[in-house]
């Protein structure tokens, strides 16, 4: 598709949903392991009301509006750091989307430039600390470059994806310095951040979504 | 999972309802029970709130009372409360004196509170925030602000809680708040893991004969994993490492707490305790006022800690002074 | 076996150094720590005693204290006191009015204190025995004198310690007593085994998947064995033995005791009365005075019981009646 | 030998402090089938302080003299159902011997007579309801018997000892109605009473001791 409309947005909520009761029971044992393995759940759970709220509110409330629901429901219903960040992140994106009847490329790099600017500051995360913000970065900046040489959403997303899956093997040799991970110290070094991983599941998503 | 459940999403609920129809002066707002007052605020009183996640009684809401907290939001164990609820808690509890919160050093909590006390400024409600961070074993010195808050927030809440019953100033609350949290520190030992309702089972595993110094109350790693020593042994190491924090001299007095983590009998408890006071004695350091059970659990965890709050005249006092929550007492 | 220990030969005498550490309201006499009375004794008031084994805690000797007991032996682990330790408590506590004996169930400590009376009648000190026999699970209706002493002792103490307190005669204190035990009764369910340290090893073995309902706290088998179920439907077989035993009517009131056996975390206690007070109400009867804690536990055993106290005036006014003692306050 | 004097007696202690060293386990689990394990412990620990004590106090001090410290040791120590049940029993068999130099067939039937009593009172418990009783009764009776024609110390104890074998094999098929294992009904017939097991030692023990 070239363009995400608001009855796509809603049907990639429900997307979103699938892949997050698919992906539950490898997120609690990711963040088992230097964490407390609660992200599967916390992630199946707003992802799921999420979808829920924004089907029931439908498509003709837009996609800025759509954005803000999914994002109070997720901040309601699961406020651990990652749901209040993600949730930070929907809302911002809701800010950056107003008035915008569809998503197109240039759009949905606003999305997540607004995005990452709402994890950065809510979390106070520097690059390199082994979270989130290490796949939401190269998500946006990569987004930037393929609106601004013109790409297609479909392109766009698919090279977006491409780079937040490099992105998220990088954040294996960083040192986590943020959430109960930190505690962990080296034992983090060699594994994945979950967080980062649940960057990276999102977009890959979306850009299948598109494709 | 032995457990006493029904379905475990309930978990937090159940408990609640069961909470709220043991405890009549305990009520909420909102029309969410995670939203937790006390029923008979006082005017122009300095509000404290606090929160956390679930799975931690008497933590967080179990200090929600006379002398101590007015309101706490919790959420699902081991899960920080939303934004929204903690806000909630703050307009009702907020008297025209400000509302401090008082809450771990954790991330998904600070995130919360931080945009609570946000919603809560865009009404006019002065909010500020101590944040404990007692646990001695999550970082190093220098490194203080990186440290969880364990079980030593009791000393946190029951000295600032008594400033307020005593009608001081938001400034003076913060100030004693502030000092309680930077005298206090805990160190934790944990036997055995706790299995979160949702998840079903154990959070780590951990050898027959084994146990880990300074584990976290979510079973975050600490920092020695070994043979299981003799309890004196056990707190020698443990009291080795909080001396080493404050300079205290003899005569100098201390609040102990000894805490259980669930499943640890009061029995073992004071047999830790018992050296713990052989060790001050050596210092010539006087326990002057001494709590042992549960005041900080994680569930079913096997497993103990000790905080240490280093005395002043004044915290002393309001260490001592009166209070009467549905968890805890004190006459 | 996962426990803070020294030499388990040392158990219960380090846990007592502990606990007089920790409570400077306690004493002891004979020069004999297991000889519990309390520091300020008053004058012209009916003395009472408690006393069996170790390994219980709170029970026997945290309920010595204001408006509640005067003194308490206690022994090993789930072992009795000797006839010689309840004699001294005996002796020290008697202010004139003569002393009660409360006491639960067991062979031991009923041959103990049995001798202990005979000790103390030679030196004319007037010694009456209520014995505590709210097991439900431990005999059928009409064998009560079989059944064993649990929990709802606490309601004993409570009751007779506060019409001690109010200066009744030990007539009287006997009676309300008698009446507080003959109104009492309660069912325990327990999930896992505790270790008596000197023995080192599980006390009985129960699959990873079942519950045991009517075990007794020394893990004396109870009623049935079976999967374990959702804790509402546990709650609601044990609530329709404790409802046939007693003729409860819409309107009555009572007092309900949700007590954790040692392992069983706080937050599943108030899931397991959240059950009991939705009975109730169905049922029109008033829980009007509900403790949901640690009251009486086997170490670390895992499980639960639920006491019911049947109320009338008298007992719904001294069970409400102000206590303070180290491990039990009520304001 | 023909009589016990009272540095035998003190021996004899000794020969019962090793004897529950060595059944200590044994003990604990026949306790532990229908009881709280503990038998095995209480026994070990009283009978390990009676030996101490009457070694300690002497020969000289006599025979009544040595058991009644014995019997006050053993409350001390181990104040169990069993414990204090000993512990009464040694004592009225200090009361049974007062004055005797030596303990012959006649005055050690004395002793074990005034040992049941003492139980018996003490405990309340009938014949039959499957108690350290069951096996003090043929106890005292047989040696009685024994005494009335005649037979020498060991022979008497010889005799005993057999009779009271027996009488713990009895206990297979009663039925519990006394202390923790009464909880356990249908399930104690075919197991050996634990306090009877106890019974049956130490008078094989002291037959073994006078053969
Ligand atoms: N301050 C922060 N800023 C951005 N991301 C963070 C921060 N702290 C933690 N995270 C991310 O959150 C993830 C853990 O999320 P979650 O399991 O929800 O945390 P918790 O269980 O501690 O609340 C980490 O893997 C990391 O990517
Ligand atoms: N009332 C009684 N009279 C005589 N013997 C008894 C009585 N009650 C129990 N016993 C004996 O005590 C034995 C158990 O002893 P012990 O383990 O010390 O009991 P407990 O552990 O209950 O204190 C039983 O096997 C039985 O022989
Ligand atoms: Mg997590
Ligand atoms: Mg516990
Ligand atoms: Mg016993
Ligand atoms: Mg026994």
């Amino acid at each position: 598709m070239d363009a995400i409309k608001a009855s796509d947005l809603i049907r990639l909520f429900e997307t979103w949903k699938a892949l997050f009761v698919e992906q539950r029971d490898f997120l609690i044992s990711l963040d088992g392991k230097v964490g407390d393995s609660d992200l599967g759940i916390t992630m199946s759970k707003s992802f799921a009301a999420a979808a829920e709220a924004v089907a029931a509110e439908g498509e003709a409330a837009g996609i800025s509006k759509l954005l803000r629901t999914a994002g109070a429901t997720m901040a309601r219903t699961a406020p651990s750091t990652m749901g209040t960040l993600t949730a930070t992140g929907f809302l911002r994106a809701s800010k950056a989307t107003e008035g915008a009847e569809v998503l197109g490329t240039a759009e949905v790099a606003g999305f997540w430039r607004a995005f990452r600017d709402g994890v950065a500051e809510r979390g106070k995360a520097k690059l390199g600390d082994k979270t989130l913000l290490d796949v939401l970065d190269p998500i946006a900046v990569t987004l930037e470059a393929q609106a601004e040489r013109g790409a297609s959403l479909a392109e766009a997303l698919a090279a977006t994806s491409a780079a937040a899956a490099q992105a998220l093997q990088s954040t294996k040799s960083m040192l986590a310095q943020h959430g109960k991970a930190a505690a962990f110290q080296e034992k983090t070094i060699g594994l994945q951040d979950a967080g980062a991983t649940v960057g990276y599941f999102l977009i890959r998503s979306m850009a299948d979504f598109v494709g | 999972m032995k457990k006493f459940l029904n379905d475990p999403v309930n978990f937090v609920d159940e408990m609640l309802e069961g909470i709220y129809g043991a405890h009549k002066e305990l009520t909420y707002v909102a029309d969410d029970k995670r939203c937790m007052v006390t029923a008979k605020p006082r005017a122009g009183k300095v509000g404290i709130a606090t929160g956390g996640g679930s799975g931690h009684l008497p933590l967080f809401l179990g200090y929600v009372g006379d002398g101590m907290l007015d309101g706490a939001a919790v959420g699902g164990v081991f899960q920080s409360p939303s934004a929204e609820q903690m806000y909630q808690v703050t307009k009702h509890i907020d008297q025209g004196a400000g509302v401090l919160y008082i809450y771990g050093n954790y991330s998904g909590d600070i995130i919360n509170f931080d945009m609570a006390a946000e919603l809560a400024d865009l009404d006019g409600i002065q909010v500020k925030q101590v944040v404990g961070n007692d646990d001695v074993a999550s970082s190093i010195v220098g490194e203080e602000h990186k440290r969880r808050g364990v079980a030593g927030i009791f000393f946190v809440y029951k000295a600032a809680g008594a400033a307020a019953a005593e009608g001081l100033s938001l400034d003076d609350v913060i100030r004693i708040a502030d000092k309680a949290r930077s005298r206090t520190r805990t160190m934790g030992v944990a036997l055995s893991s706790c299995v979160v309702p949702e998840i079903g089972h154990a959070t780590f595993s951990i050898g027959e004969d084994e146990m880990e110094i300074g584990m976290g109350i979510h079973g975050e790693p600490g920092i020695s994993r070994k043979k299981l020593a003799p309890a004196d042994r056990v707190i020698d190491e443990m009291m080795e490492r909080i001396f080493a924090e404050q300079d205290y001299k003899r005569g100098d007095d201390v609040a102990v707490l000894v805490n259980g983590l669930g499943g640890t009998p009061m029995e073992e408890l004071y047999i830790l305790f018992r050296r713990v006071s052989q060790l001050l004695g050596e210092r010539g350091v006087k326990a002057k006022h001494v709590w042992v059970g549960e005041f900080a659990t994680s569930m079913e965890m096997a497993g103990a800690s000790v905080s240490v709050l280093h005395l002043d005249e004044e915290l002393d006092r309001l260490v001592a002074a009166p209070a009467n929550t549905p968890f805890f007492k004190h006459v």
